[in-house]
């Protein structure tokens, strides 16, 4: 069973498919699978559904797929730093389901966890309540939400071995364990594939079972909001 | 900033947030002016700061040339990390938000009601951010305090009975900290901790629509 | 073991489980007799075995003088690692065990039946184990494999119509392998996939309450 | 702040009361808290219910808490090599709340995580499904099971800095983590202390926010069943 191919098409062929439901890891720019996303914009593939965090921005990251229309539906807590996203959904274009962004990383990691529904207080007394059922426990009121199981996962991790054992680094971890879980098949993007044996198991972020498909790319790793402060000023 | 001049700015503002620290908490700050309460813990208090992304212990922003796109906070500015930092994912993250472990979240609003009720995510039909964490986190978090200028652009009070726009989550605010003072959110209706610099209590009432007890 | 003796040991019988295994499987063994499933995974075939105490990848028993006590099975016995092993927490590992990650579990069974319900954690009044990880199991694995003997010690079958322990999955279980040979669960009753060594049909069926089928 | 305690005994002071509910890391008697187990059993407190996966053996873990009858009643999934247990399970001395092994460890995740209640298939048509509440989910059978919030957390790792942060080691991790986020209060013990910044933040199983207090401590480690090769069997 070899999980390493050789690029991000091939990692991705015969998985796609008009109007499937995919998972995508990242936070704002941060983590993304920007090589898998691109793959699928050259795919052409069509009427998706993509839970993600946010969209990435106007020409980078989830974002090319919203320009090109192949997105019909995201499943988002944020769109503040894309234009065209708002825009889309401001038009009635693109049909948007927000999630509350840690019930959008839960209702990922119970979809790969075999749980259908949790019940949470966020967003009880919200719009994000309507028509979604009701629950007392101890006295205090609860919403059912829904496990995602989605048709294809994708994400980015910093490395990863050739069992599908991936690490990924400081905050570009974000989304990516709990939507690789929620995907009947996941496809990893790393920076690098290291031998068999060099990463530590007790420091593995993501099993290997988790991971069908990984490629090893190149990564721009934009930059979304660059602040900092000067030496001086210390 | 002009000696007698009324009410507080964004860094007073931040700086009276961070009154709100104790020693030893954990507490997560939202985008805009909750993140410069940062800039004005109090010496001798020791507070680790939660980024939803998921971090905890978040340091400063990183001096120039040293940015890593692997390290950013909620509100997607790079940071560093501190020798405690500890990083994980995102249903960890909120699993601990949720969980009621971290103590405190100082969050920006759009509106704040008497009742404790709180919108910042969205203007129907004209303004769409989502509401990112801010839902999780009023829902989970031991004490919401939220940092907010009192009036809009027009001279609306922000402070309502009734919020006008779609809720962030119901009956959550513990505090309101605004341009023009320190509000409580009481059983029936606001108190007044304290007024901004050269406010009146008159004033702080003048600016406020919703009701104020005693 | 003699030749010509009926049925299969022990052994046989796991070396018989161990043809279930395909190339690249995530598997879990239960305890006992699919434990010994480790020896006889035929050659060209790569699995990865899971231990719910949380590993992937679990080695052989480590030499003499190597064990390790923070390196056990779900059977509490010292085991290796090998080089794609990883580690996880319980409640991450229950999660891949019911989000349906692992292909398949080979286990023991006190009874089962021609529905494919499956009895193995206790005999009221009489013997208390718990059912451990096991109903977890059934209920969330690709392909459940029973491995028991097909009669108690007094003879009686224990490949049922009905269950009479307390079950530990209903409806579960897809493939029975006994001493006597291999039986497959259908909707309308067991199916005989093969007779174990010097075992006759008729034999199997005469030990078998349960309705066999075609 | 200070979250590193002298012993023990001074780590458990103020939080111990009969009646209180605890949730204990472990399976068998691999990274058991076998240093604030034997706090409990010197302190006396009574009429406990543990949420642990075992229960010890006969004179080491929480068996020694068993023999003193200071447990009411055990949440656990495997009581099969403690003879104690099992006795004075079936004599009714003591109560047992059988939890399959999965469940066991989602409900202590999900009491940590703010959610009171999950949906599982585990149980389904088993006596562990009488009385629960049954919920279709895409023409499947699931169960409700609920969180649990323990008024104490007893848990074991490999190393921790002062901040609590903790780092576990091969499976001595297991119910660990879970464990330590359903307890209003968790205190661990730990084999070593580091300095702060010495553990890979990176690497960290458990974030220091979970960790109210620590000590550091010899430990036993016992081995419930050593399984061994030859050398020259290989």
């Amino acid at each position: 069973m070899n999980k390493v191919f050789p690029t991000a098409q091939a990692a991705l062929e015969g998985v796609l498919f008009d109007g499937m439901t995919i998972a995508a890891g990242g936070f704002g720019l941060c983590g993304i699978p920007e090589l898998l996303i691109e793959a699928i914009f050259d795919a052409g593939t069509r009427n998706l559904t993509i839970a993600s965090n946010n969209a990435g921005v106007d020409g980078f990251g989830l974002g090319i797929l919203l320009a090109t229309r192949q997105v019909k539906k995201m499943i988002s807590s944020y769109v503040g730093e894309n234009a065209e996203f708002m825009r889309q959904y401001l038009s009635g274009e693109l049909e948007l389901e927000f999630n509350p962004q840690g019930t959008l990383a839960e209702r990922l990691r119970a979809g790969g966890a075999g749980i259908p529904g949790f019940y949470t207080r966020t967003g009880v007394g919200t719009v994000i309540a309507e028509g979604k059922e009701h629950k007392e426990f101890d006295g205090k009121t609860y919403i059912l939400e829904r496990g995602i199981v989605a048709d294809l996962s994708i994400v980015k991790a910093w490395r990863g071995d050739p069992s599908g054992n991936l690490e990924f680094r400081k905050t570009a971890r974000n989304f990516n364990p709990p939507a690789a879980t929620a995907g009947k098949i996941c496809v990893a993007e790393v920076e690098e594939i290291v031998p068999m044996g060099a990463l530590d198991p007790d420091k593995i972020h993501l099993p290997g079972i988790y991971v069908h498909r990984m490629i090893q790319g190149e990564h721009e790793k934009r930059i979304e909001n660059r602040t900092t402060r000067k030496k001086e000023a210390v | 900033m002009a000696e007698g001049q009324k009410g507080w700015d964004r860094n007073q503002m931040a700086a009276r947030a961070a009154l709100e620290l104790r020693d030893g908490m954990y507490v997560n700050l939202g985008i805009g002016i909750p993140t410069l309460v940062a800039n004005y813990i109090p010496a001798g208090v020791n507070v680790t700061l939660q980024s939803e992304n998921g971090m905890l212990g978040m340091g400063p922003f990183p001096f120039e040339g040293e940015e890593d796109p692997d390290l950013i906070n909620a509100g997607k500015q790079t940071i560093t990390e501190l020798p405690q930092t500890a990083y994980f994912d995102s249903a960890q993250s909120f699993a601990m938000i949720r969980g009621g472990k971290i103590a405190m979240a100082i969050l920006g609003a759009m509106e704040v009601n008497q009742e404790g009720d709180l919108a910042n995510w969205m203007i129907p039909g004209k303004l769409v951010k989502g509401m990112g964490g801010a839902m999780d986190l009023v829902a989970g978090v031991g004490r919401v305090v939220v940092v907010m200028d009192h009036t809009s652009k027009h001279g609306e009070s922000k402070v309502l009975k009734h919020c006008t726009l779609p809720l962030t989550g119901k009956g959550v605010v513990d505090r309101i900290i605004t341009n023009l003072g320190v509000l409580d959110v009481g059983h029936k209706g606001l108190h007044i901790v304290e007024c901004a610099d050269f406010v009146t209590e008159a004033e702080l009432r003048a600016a406020t629509e919703a009701t104020i007890v005693d």
